[in-house]
C-alpha cells in the first residue's frame, strides 16, 4: 500500500516539517521535566514524523533515514535504556528503579540523580515508543506484504 | 437532586460515553466498529480518572516557577492531583497498544476472508 | 441480540449511575483522592526529584515501574504486531 | 498388643508396582523374562505377607505411615488381622492366578499379553493396598486405582461386548467411587480422621440421620464392587473377560475389596455398637437377604458357565455381608472366614471354567456333557468347588457356612438362617446338574472321550486350589493359621462390646 | 474552568461519539472518531490535566487516528452498521 | 542479591524479551535456549522467594525505594509466592516444550513468537508478584496483548476469536481498571494493603460497593467464568498448541489468584461474604460454569476443544472454592490452581504432541495411538484419572478439600455438583482413552498385532515436559498434605 | 569536477545564446533602413530563439542532472550546518531556557536530527542566493495579503449578490516553474486566494477548481506564476531576464568549487 505520494505539495512541505516535527518531539522528551509530555508523547510525535515521511517517500526513501533493522534495535534499545538504569540502580546497592543510588556515580544531589534518572529513562521510553509506533504503522498499512527492498 | 445532576455532570457524560462505547463493543458487527467502540470506551474511563483528579480552584500539576518559590511552602490544593494523569497517561498508551493489535488481527481476518462484518466471517469460518 | 446487548448496556450503566451517588462532589478538595496519597507528590517533587512537572516525577519516578510495564506493553503491542503481520520472504528472519 | 512400626507393608504393595513398570519395559520382546518378573514378585510379595503373620497372631498392630495426605489423613497401612487375613489370602492367590494365567495365555495365544500382566501386577497392588490400609481415604486411594487397573482387564478381549462390558464396569465402579469419596468426606467433617478402629469411630458423631446417610452411601458405594444386588449388573457382564481375569476378578481382588470394604466400614468404622443403635444392621441384612435368594433364582436361569459362576458370587458375596451384619462373634468370624474359603473354591471354579474353554473353546453349560470323561481332573475339582460352596462338608465352604448359620442363631434372627439354607439348596440346585451332565451324561459328538486335559500349567493351580479348600474344611487352621487369624479379628472388633 | 465551555464540549463529544458509532462510511467514521478524541483532549486539558491532552492528542487524535485510516485503507470502507 | 529475588522474577524474563529479537537477528536458533535461561533464572529466584517466605514470613519490596502507598510495592506473601512457583515452573515447561511445535506450526515467526510467549510469562509474573491494584493492571494488559497475539497465529479461524478475545478481555481489563478508579476514589489509595486499612470504614458506601462488582465481573472476564466466557472455546482451540498450553492453564489460574486477592486481602473476607451475597452467587456461578463445561465437553468431537470445555468446568471449581469461603474451599481452590494448572499443561501439550506427529485431533481418529505414541498416551490416561479424581493423583485432592468445604457450609448441591462433574469427567476421558488404546475385533479374538503400527513418540523437547508434568501430577498428589501444612494453609486469609 | 563542468556547459550555452542576440541586435541596427533586411534579420532572430528554446530544453536537463549530482557532493555538510542552526533557533525558541545544562541538550539534539534530515530540510532547492531568495520571498508576502484581500472582497460579492453569479470550473495550465518548492509556493498561494483551490500538480501542470471566470482570468494572467518564479530565480527569465542573478550564481559556484 505504501508507495511514495506522487503529490507535490504533500512531499514538499512535509520535506521541511519534519526535521522541525522531530526536533519537537526531543524538546518535548527533553523538557518534559518543566512542562506538559515526557518520553512517551515525544515518542509518538517522532514515530508520527517518520510515518509522515513513510507515507510521503515510500518505504525506500524512508529506510534512507530508518532502516527496518534499526526500528527493532531502537525497539529494543528504547527498553533495555529504561530497565538497564533500573538494573544499574540494583548493582548500586538500591532497589529496583531507585535512580537516588546514582548519585554516587553522577556525583550529584540524589534530588538531583533521580532528575537525570528521570530523563534517562524519558529518552529510554522516547526510543521504544518510536520505534514501535513506526512499526506498528508500517505492519498495518503494509498490510503483510513483505517489505519491496530490505536487504536481510 | 438538581445539585445532585448538576454538580456531577461529567461523571453523567462519562457513563453515556461508556455506554455508548461498550454497545458499539459488543452490539456491533463490523470489526472496526467494534475498534471504535473499544477507543470511545477507554476514553470514557480516562475521562472517569481525569476527573477524579480534579480540585476546583487549583492549577495545572507543574510548580510554576519552580526556583522562584523554593521558599514557600507549597498548598497542597493549589495543584491538581496528578497520580490520576499518571495512571491514564499509562491507560492511553495501553489504549494505543490494543488498538495497534487489534487492528492487525482485522487486517489479518480481512485478508483471510476478505469482509469485516463479524456475521460474514462466522460463516466463512465454518 | 440487540435487545440482550441494550440490556446488559442498560445495567451496566445503570450500576454505574447507582455508584455515582455516593461520589464525592466533582472538583471536591476536600476528597479522599486528594488528600491521601498524592500530597506528597504535591508538595515533595521539588525536594526528592527535582523535577517541577508533578506528573513526569510520578510517572518516571514514584511509580517508575508503572511506566517501565507501559513501556513494555508498547513493546510487546510492536511485537505482537511484528508477530501477526510481518511475512519475511526467505525463511531467515 | 503393640504397634509396630515396620515397611514390610510399604514393600509388599511396592513389589508389584515395581513388578508392574519391569513387565511393561521387557515388553513382547521377551515374554519368559516378563513372567518371570511376575512369578517373582508374586513369590517375594506373599513371603514378605507371609513373615508378618506371626506378629499380627499375637496381637500386634503393624504400622507405617507414609506420609501426610491431608491434616488428620496420612497416607497410611495399618495391619491387622482383618486386613492380613485378606492380604494372604490375595498374595497366595495371585501366585496361583499368575501360573495359570501364564498357562492360559499362552495356550490361547492371547494379544496385549504385556498389559494384561502390567494390569494385573496393578490391581495386586492395589489390593494389597486395600488389605493393608489403615483408614478410609487411604483405602479409598488403593480402591480407585483398582477400579482402573481392572478396566483394561475387563475390556481385554477387545470385542464391541467386551467394550460395553467395560463401560458399564467403568460407570458402575466409578461412580460407587463417588459415592464413597462423599461419605468419606462426610465422616471426616464430622470427626477429622478416617483412621480405623475395631468396633468403629463413630459413635457419637453427628445426629443419627446424618450417620444413616453416610452408612448407606457407603454400603452402597462399597456394595457395587461387591455386587449387591440392583447394583451387580456389571458383574455378569464382566464375564467376558479372560477367565484368570474373571478369577481374580471374582474371587480374589476386586468383589472382595469391595465386601472388604463393606465389612471395614460395617466393623471399623460404625462398629456392632452404633450400628445397633442405630438399626441398621437389620436393613443391611434384609437388603442383603435379598440379593441372596435373587442372585440364586438368577444362577438357576442361566446357560454361560461363567455367567452362572457369576451370580454364585454375587450371592456368596451377600452372605458374607449378610454374615457380617449379624453383629455376633460366630456371625463375623464365619464372614471373614467365608471371604477366604469362598475365594479358593470361587477360583478353582473358574479356573475350571478357563481349563474347558482353553480346551475346547465351550462356554454353556448345556455343552457340557460328558465333559467329565474327557477331563476329569478338572472336573473333579469343580466337583470339590461345587460342593465347598453349597456347604458340604469337608469342604471349607462348610465351615464358613456353619459359623454364620451360629451367627444368626445368636443374633436371634431365624430368618436368616432361611435364607440360609435356601441359598444352600440352591448351590446344589445349580452345580450339581453339570457335575451330573458332565460326568455320567452322553457325551456329545465333539467331546472326545479320552483323557485330554487342559496345559499342565492350568490344571495344576486349580488342583492345588481344590485341595487346600478340602485341606481348610478339615483343619481351618492349617493354612498359615488361616482361622485363628479370622478369629482374633472377629474378637477383636467385638471386644469392646 | 469554565462551565458552559466544559458543558458544550461535552456535549460535542458525546455527539461525536455517537456518530462514530452509527456513520455506516467507515472513513468517516474514523474521522468523527479523531475528532471525537480531539475534543477529548480538548476537555482535558480545559480540566488541568494537560499531560493527559497531550499524550491523548498525540496519541488517539495523532497516531490512533492514522492507524485506523491505514487499516480502512488496507481494508474496506464498506460497513453494514 | 537474594532480597532483591521477588523483583528479578519479573525483571530477568523482561530484559531478556527485550534482547531476543537482537538475538534472534544474530542467531535464530539461540532465541530458544534464551528464553529456557530467562524463565530458568526466573524460576530460580520464584523457588527462592518462596522459600524466604517460608523461612522469614511476608517480603515487601519497594520498587525505586519509595515506601507504600507512594511507591509501587511487591509484596510476597505465602499466597504469591505459591502461585509464583507455579506460575513459573509451568512457563518453564512450556517453553521447553514449545521448541517442536513452533519449528512446525510458526516457522517463519519463531523469534517474536519466543519474544512475545516470554512477555507472556513475565505478565504472569507481574500480575502476581505485584501488592499495588494499578501496577497489576498494567501487567494484567501486558499478559492480554501477548495472549491477543499469540492466539491470533493459530490455526485457521484464530485471528477471529482472537479478535474476540480482544473484545472480551478489554472489557474485562476496563471494568478491572473502573473499578481501581473507583477505589481510588474513595480512599485515595492504590496500594493494597493500604486499601485493604482504609477500606473497611467506607464499606456502606455505594461506590465501593460498584467498585467491588466491577472488579470482580473483569476479573472473571479474564478467568471466562461461565456466564462470561464466550470467547474461550476458540481463543484456546484455534491456538497454536505450544500457546494453549501456556495461555489455557495459566491465564484462568492467574485470574482465579486476582480474584482471590480482591476478594480477601483487599476487601475484607466479611465483606465478601455478608455485606454483599458475592461468594454465594459466585459459588451458584461457578456450579452452572462445572456443569456447563463439562456438559459441553462431552459434545465435543475435538480433544483439544473438549479440554477447552473441560478447561472452562476447572474454572468453576477454582471459583466455587473462593464462592465457598471457608478454609477447606480456599484450600481446595489454592491447591487447584497448583494441581489445575499441571494438568491442564500436561494435556494442553499432550494434545500438541498428537498434532504434531498425527495432524489430528478428532477422538475418533486415535486409533491404535497407544502404539503410535506410548509414552505420550501412558501421561496421557494418567493426567486424565487426575482430571476425573482418581486418587492418588492430585487433582483428587483438590477435589476432596472442594467437597470438604462445601460440605463444611452444609451446601449440599454444590458438593453433589462436584460428584456429578467428576463423573462426566470419567465418562470424558475415559472416552479418550477408549478409542486410544482399544482397538475393536468384530467379534473374533485371534489375537496377534494384526495392524503393524510404527512406534512415532512425539520429540523429546516434547516428550521430557510431558512425562515430568505428568509425574509431577503423581507426586504433588501423594505430597499435598505436606504442601498444604507448609504453604497453603499460611496462605490463606487470617480470618478463616 | 562537476561544478567545473557545469560552468563550462552553461557559460557554453550563454555564449550560444549571446552571440546569437548580438547578431540579431547588429543586424536589426545596421540593416533598419531596409525592409527586407529587416525581415531576414526577424527571421533571423526567431530562428534563434526557436534553437534557444530547444537547446534550452536539452540544457535544462543537463544542467539539473549536472546540478543535482553537484549539489550531493558539494553541500551535504553544508546542508547540514545551515539545519543545524536553523533547528537550534527554532529550539531556543521553543526551549527559552539558557542554562547550560538545556543548551547543551539542545545543541545535541540539533545535531542528532540535523545529521538524520539534513538532506530533507533543504534538498532540491536549486542552487540560488539564499539571501535574495529570503528577502523577495518576504517582498511577496505583502502582494499575496493584498490578493488575498482582494479575492476575498471578490467572492464575498459574488456570494453576497442574490443571483449567486458563480460559475465553477477547472482550469488546466502547464507552468514554467521547476523546483518543487516554487511549485508548492504557486499552489499555495493559488490555495491560499479565496476562490481558487489547487487540485494536484501532475509534471508541473496545475489543476485549479476556480470559482467564476474572473478569478481564473487572473490566474491565467500569470502574475502569481512570474513572482513566485522571480522569487527562487526561476524560468526563462534566469536565461534571459535575470542575467544578473544567474551570474551571481556563477560567482558562487566557481567560489564553491
Amino acid at each position: 500500500m505504501i508507495r511514495s505520494s506522487e503529490d507535490i505539495i504533500i512531499r514538499t512541505v512535509s520535506r521541511i516539517l519534519v526535521p522541525f516535527i522531530q526536533l519537537f518531539a526531543l524538546y518535548v522528551i527533553a523538557h518534559g521535566h518543566y512542562s506538559p509530555g515526557g518520553g512517551f508523547q515525544g515518542g509518538v510525535i517522532l514515530g508520527a514524523s517518520l510515518v509522515l515521511l513513510l507515507i510521503t517517500y515510500g518505504p525506500s526513501d524512508t529506510r534512507r533515514h530508518i532502516s527496518g533493522k534499526s526500528v527493532a534495535v531502537f525497539s529494543s534499545l528504547g527498553v533495555l535504556i529504561y530497565s538497564g538504569i533500573g538494573f544499574i540502580c540494583l548493582l548500586l546497592l538500591g532497589n529496583y528503579l531507585d535512580y537516588g543510588k546514582l548519585s554516587g556515580i553522577l556525583h550529584v544531589t540524589p534530588a538531583e540523580a533521580r532528575s537525570l534518572g528521570i530523563l534517562g529513562i524519558e529518552i529510554g521510553v522516547g526510543f521504544t515508543v518510536m520505534a514501535i509506533m513506526f512499526s506498528i504503522f508500517f505492519d498495518i498499512s503494509s498490510g503483510g506484504k513483505p517489505p519491496e527492498d530490505e536487504k536481510e | 437532586m438538581v445539585d445532585f445532576i448538576v454538580g456531577k455532570y461529567n461523571y453523567w457524560i462519562y457513563i453515556v460515553l461508556m455506554m455508548i462505547g461498550f454497545y458499539a463493543m459488543i452490539g456491533k458487527k463490523n470489526l472496526i466498529k467494534k475498534i471504535i467502540g473499544m477507543n470511545i470506551f477507554q476514553t470514557a474511563i480516562i475521562l472517569f480518572y481525569v476527573s477524579i483528579g480534579c480540585k476546583k480552584g487549583a492549577t495545572l500539576p507543574i510548580l510554576g516557577h519552580a526556583h522562584g518559590h523554593a521558599g514557600q511552602a507549597i498548598q497542597t490544593s493549589a495543584y491538581i492531583n496528578p497520580l490520576p494523569h499518571v495512571l491514564m497517561l499509562t491507560a492511553i498508551v495501553v489504549m494505543v497498544a490494543t488498538l495497534g493489535v487489534a487492528l492487525a488481527i482485522g487486517i489479518m481476518i480481512y485478508l483471510k476472508y476478505n469482509t469485516l462484518e463479524e456475521d460474514e466471517i462466522l460463516k466463512a469460518v465454518k | 441480540m440487540k435487545i440482550l446487548n441494550l440490556i446488559v448496556v442498560v445495567i451496566t450503566g445503570a450500576i454505574l449511575i447507582y455508584g455515582t451517588m455516593d461520589m464525592p462532589g466533582w472538583g471536591d478538595p476536600d476528597s479522599p483522592a486528594s488528600l491521601h496519597v498524592s500530597p506528597r507528590y504535591i508538595t515533595k517533587t521539588m525536594e526528592e526529584t527535582a523535577t517541577p512537572n508533578m506528573v513526569t516525577s510520578v510517572l518516571a519516578d514514584y511509580r517508575a515501574y508503572d511506566t517501565l510495564g507501559e513501556t513494555t506493553v508498547i513493546f510487546t503491542a510492536g511485537m505482537a504486531c511484528i508477530l501477526l503481520l510481518r511475512k519475511r520472504r526467505n525463511g531467515h528472519g | 498388643m503393640g504397634v509396630i512400626v515396620s515397611i514390610k507393608p510399604l514393600l509388599a504393595v511396592l513389589v508389584t508396582l515395581v513388578a508392574a513398570v519391569l513387565i511393561l519395559f521387557t515388553g513382547e520382546r521377551n515374554r519368559n523374562l516378563r513372567e518371570f518378573w511376575t512369578l517373582l514378585a508374586s513369590i517375594i510379595k506373599f513371603s514378605i505377607v507371609i513373615s508378618m503373620v506371626p506378629l499380627i497372631l499375637k496381637g500386634n498392630i503393624i504400622e507405617y505411615t507414609i506420609i501426610s495426605l491431608t491434616p488428620g489423613i496420612a497416607l497410611q497401612f495399618r495391619i491387622d488381622s482383618l486386613g492380613m487375613f485378606f492380604g494372604v489370602l490375595a498374595s497366595f492367590l495371585w501366585i496361583i492366578t499368575s501360573v495359570y494365567s501364564i498357562g492360559y495365555v499362552r495356550s490361547l495365544d492371547e494379544h496385549a499379553q504385556t498389559r494384561y500382566f502390567f494390569n494385573f501386577a496393578l490391581c495386586l497392588s492395589a489390593t494389597m493396598g486395600i488389605a493393608f490400609a489403615g483408614n478410609l481415604l487411604t483405602l479409598f486411594i488403593f480402591y480407585e486405582i483398582l477400579t482402573v487397573a481392572t478396566w483394561p482387564l475387563v475390556y481385554h478381549k477387545e470385542t464391541e461386548e467386551a467394550i460395553m462390558a467395560g463401560r458399564k464396569y467403568l460407570v458402575y465402579t466409578l461412580t460407587a467411587g463417588m459415592a464413597i469419596l462423599f461419605g468419606i468426606i462426610l465422616i471426616y467433617s464430622l470427626t477429622g480422621t478416617t483412621d480405623f478402629k475395631p468396633g468403629g469411630f463413630l459413635s457419637g458423631c453427628g445426629s443419627a440421620n446424618i450417620l444413616r446417610f453416610i452408612f448407606v452411601i457407603l454400603i452402597l458405594g462399597f456394595g457395587v464392587k461387591a455386587a449387591v444386588m440392583v447394583l451387580h449388573e456389571w458383574l455378569p457382564s464382566a464375564m467376558v473377560a479372560p477367565t484368570p481375569v474373571s478369577a481374580l476378578l471374582h474371587a480374589v481382588a476386586v468383589v472382595k475389596a469391595g465386601v472388604f470394604g463393606c465389612l471395614k466400614v460395617i466393623l471399623y468404622v460404625f462398629g456392632p455398637e452404633l450400628l445397633h443403635e442405630l438399626n441398621l444392621w437389620l436393613v443391611l441384612a434384609y437388603f442383603v437377604s435379598f440379593t441372596i435368594i435373587v442372585s440364586g433364582m438368577y444362577a438357576l436361569a442361566q446357560d454361560n458357565l461363567k455367567r452362572r459362576l457369576a451370580f454364585s458370587t454375587i450371592n456368596n458375596l451377600a452372605i458374607i455381608i449378610m454374615g457380617a451384619a449379624m453383629l455376633t462373634p460366630s456371625g463375623i468370624k464365619g464372614a471373614i472366614f467365608h471371604m477366604g474359603s469362598h475365594g479358593f473354591m470361587k477360583i478353582t471354579l473358574f479356573f475350571v471354567a478357563g481349563a474347558i474353554y482353553v480346551k475346547t473353546h465351550k462356554e454353556n453349560i448345556s455343552e457340557l456333557d460328558g465333559i467329565g470323561r474327557q477331563m476329569p481332573l478338572t472336573m473333579g475339582a469343580f466337583a470339590i468347588g461345587a460342593m465347598g460352596i453349597a456347604g458340604i462338608p469337608p469342604v471349607c465352604g462348610f465351615i464358613s457356612k456353619w459359623y454364620m448359620a451360629l451367627g444368626t442363631l445368636e443374633a436371634n434372627e431365624v430368618f436368616f438362617l432361611f435364607v440360609l439354607l435356601t441359598s444352600a439348596m440352591m448351590d446344589i440346585a445349580y452345580f450339581f446338574p453339570i457335575i451330573y451332565s458332565s460326568f455320567f451324561k452322553k457325551p456329545k459328538e465333539d467331546v472326545i472321550p479320552c483323557f485330554n486335559e487342559a496345559p499342565m500349567m492350568m490344571v495344576i493351580p486349580l488342583m492345588v486350589t481344590a485341595i487346600i479348600s478340602i485341606i481348610l474344611g478339615i483343619f481351618p487352621n492349617a493354612f498359615f493359621n488361616f482361622f485363628n487369624i479370622a478369629s482374633t479379628a472377629a474378637g477383636k472388633i467385638l471386644g469392646g462390646m | 474552568m469554565i462551565p458552559a465551555f466544559d458543558l458544550v464540549i461535552l456535549i460535542f463529544v458525546v455527539i461525536c461519539a455517537i456518530a462514530a458509532i452509527t456513520v455506516k462510511d467507515l472513513l468517516s467514521a474514523v474521522m468523527i472518531l479523531g475528532a471525537y478524541s480531539f475534543f477529548m483532549c480538548l476537555m482535558w486539558a480545559e480540566m488541568g490535566a494537560v499531560d493527559v491532552a497531550f499524550t491523548e492528542a498525540s496519541v488517539s487524535a495523532g497516531i490512533g487516528t492514522v492507524l485506523l485510516i491505514a487499516a480502512v485503507y488496507r481494508t474496506t470502507r464498506r460497513s453494514k452498521d | 542479591m537474594i532480597e532483591q529475588a521477588p523483583v528479578l522474577i519479573v525483571v530477568i524474563p523482561l530484559i531478556f524479551a527485550f534482547i531476543t529479537p537482537l538475538i534472534g537477528w544474530w542467531r535464530k536458533e539461540l532465541c530458544y535456549p534464551w528464553i529456557i535461561l530467562s524463565l530458568t533464572l526466573s524460576t530460580f529466584c520464584s523457588v527462592i522467594t518462596l522459600l524466604t517466605v517460608i523461612n522469614t514470613g511476608v517480603i515487601h519490596y519497594h520498587l525505586g525505594g519509595w515506601l507504600p502507598p507512594w511507591g509501587i510495592e511487591y509484596a510476597v506473601d505465602y499466597l504469591n509466592a505459591f502461585v509464583l512457583v507455579i506460575v513459573s515452573f509451568t512457563s518453564l515447561t512450556v517453553a521447553v516444550y514449545s521448541k517442536k511445535s513452533v519449528e512446525l506450526e510458526l516457522p517463519e515467526k519463531t523469534i517474536y513468537f519466543y519474544t512475545v510467549f516470554l512477555l507472556q510469562a513475565t505478565g504472569f509474573f507481574g500480575i502476581i508478584v505485584t501488592g499495588d491494584m494499578f501496577n497489576l493492571y498494567v501487567f494484567l494488559e501486558i499478559a492480554s496483548l501477548a495472549g491477543y497475539a499469540l492466539i491470533a497465529v493459530g490455526e485457521e479461524g484464530a485471528p477471529m476469536a482472537s479478535f474476540r478475545y480482544v473484545i472480551m478481555g478489554t472489557i474485562g481489563a476496563s471494568f478491572y481498571l473502573l473499578g481501581v478508579g473507583y477505589l481510588y476514589m474513595t480512599t485515595g489509595s492504590l496500594n493494597m494493603a493500604d486499601l485493604a486499612r482504609l477500606l473497611p470504614d467506607l464499606y456502606g458506601s455505594k461506590v465501593v460497593l460498584v467498585a467491588f462488582t466491577f472488579l470482580i465481573v473483569g476479573v472473571a472476564t479474564k478467568m471466562a467464568l461461565f456466564p462470561l466466557h464466550g470467547w474461550l472455546p476458540d481463543a484456546y482451540e484455534k491456538a497454536p498448541s505450544s500457546v494453549s498450553a501456556l495461555l489455557a492453564p495459566l491465564m484462568t489460574k492467574v485470574s482465579a489468584y486476582v480474584m482471590i486477592r480482591i476478594m480477601f486481602t483487599v476487601f475484607k473476607p466479611y465483606f465478601s461474604i455478608e455485606m454483599l451475597p458475592v461468594t454465594t452467587i459466585l459459588s451458584w456461578i461457578a456450579a452452572a460454569a462445572i456443569l456447563y463445561g463439562a456438559v459441553m465437553a462431552l459434545a465435543q468431537t475435538d480433544l483439544k476443544r473438549m479440554l477447552v470445555y473441560v478447561l472452562l468446568s476447572e474454572v468453576g471449581y477454582l471459583v466455587l472454592g473462593i464462592g465457598l469461603a471457608n478454609k477447606n474451599g480456599l484450600t481446595g481452590t489454592i491447591l487447584h490452581i497448583m494441581n489445575d494448572a499441571c494438568m491442564m499443561v500436561a494435556l494442553f501439550m499432550i494434545v500438541g504432541a498428537i498434532v504434531y506427529r498425527c495432524g489430528n485431533r478428532e477422538i475418533s481418529q486415535f486409533r491404535n495411538l497407544h502404539r503410535r505414541m506410548p509414552f505420550t498416551m501412558a501421561a496421557f490416561v494418567i493426567v486424565g484419572l487426575s482430571v476425573v479424581g482418581i486418587p492418588p493423583t492430585c487433582g483428587f485432592f483438590s477435589k476432596w478439600y472442594l467437597i470438604l468445604g462445601a460440605v463444611d457450609t452444609s451446601q449440599w448441591v454444590l458438593a453433589g455438583v462436584l460428584v456429578l462433574s467428576s463423573l462426566l469427567n470419567a465418562i470424558l476421558f475415559f472416552r479418550v482413552i477408549e478409542y486410544a488404546y482399544i482397538e475393536p475385533r468384530g467379534g473374533h479374538d485371534n489375537g496377534g498385532e494384526s495392524l503393524a503400527v510404527v512406534r512415532e513418540e512425539a520429540p523429546l523437547t516434547m516428550l521430557i515436559p510431558i512425562i515430568s508434568v505428568t509425574a509431577g501430577i503423581v507426586l504433588l498428589g501423594l505430597l499435598s498434605g505436606r504442601i498444604v501444612s507448609t504453604v497453603i494453609q499460611f496462605a490463606i486469609p487470617a480470618c478463616f | 569536477m562537476e561544478v567545473t563542468l557545469l560552468i563550462q556547459a552553461t557559460d557554453d550555452s550563454f555564449r550560444i545564446l549571446e552571440d546569437a542576440r548580438k547578431q540579431a541586435k547588429g543586424l536589426l541596427d545596421s540593416a533598419s533602413i531596409l525592409e527586407d533586411a529587416r525581415r531576414q534579420a526577424k527571421g533571423l532572430l526567431d530562428s534563434t530563439v526557436g534553437v534557444t528554446s530547444e537547446t534550452r530544453q536539452m540544457e535544462k536537463q543537463k544542467i539539473q542532472a549536472i546540478f543535482k549530482g553537484a549539489q550531493e557532493a558539494k553541500s551535504s555538510f553544508q546542508n547540514f550546518i545551515a539545519t543545524f542552526f536553523l533547528l537550534f533557533v527554532f529550539w531556543v525558541l521553543l526551549s527559552g531556557k539558557f542554562d547550560l545544562f538545556h543548551l547543551t541538550m539542545g545543541v545535541i539534539c540539533s545535531v542528532v536530527i540535523a545529521h538524520l534530515t539534513h538532506d530533507l530540510l533543504l534538498a532540491n532547492v536549486r542552487v540560488g542566493e539564499t539571501r535574495v531568495i529570503v528577502r523577495r520571498f518576504i517582498t511577496y508576502i505583502p502582494w499575496l495579503i493584498y490578493q488575498i484581500i482582494l479575492s476575498n472582497i471578490h467572492v464575498a460579492y459574488l456570494a453576497l449578490s442574490p443571483r449567486m453569479p458563480i460559475d465553477p470550473h477547472v482550469l488546466r495550465f502547464s507552468t514554467k516553474l521547476e523546483s518543487d518548492i516554487s511549485w508548492v509556493t504557486l499552489a499555495n498561494s493559488i490555495t491560499l486566494t479565496p476562490g481558487t483551490i489547487t487540485m494536484d500538480i501532475k509534471d508541473g501542470e496545475f489543476f485549479v477548481h476556480a470559482l467564476d471566470k474572473k478569478v481564473a482570468d487572473d490566474l491565467h494572467a500569470g502574475e502569481m506564476e512570474d513572482r513566485v518564479a522571480h522569487i527562487f530565480m526561476e524560468a526563462d527569465h534566469i536565461y534571459i531576464q535575470d542575467a544578473l542573478d544567474v551570474a551571481r550564481i556563477y560567482v558562487a559556484l566557481r567560489k564553491w568549487g
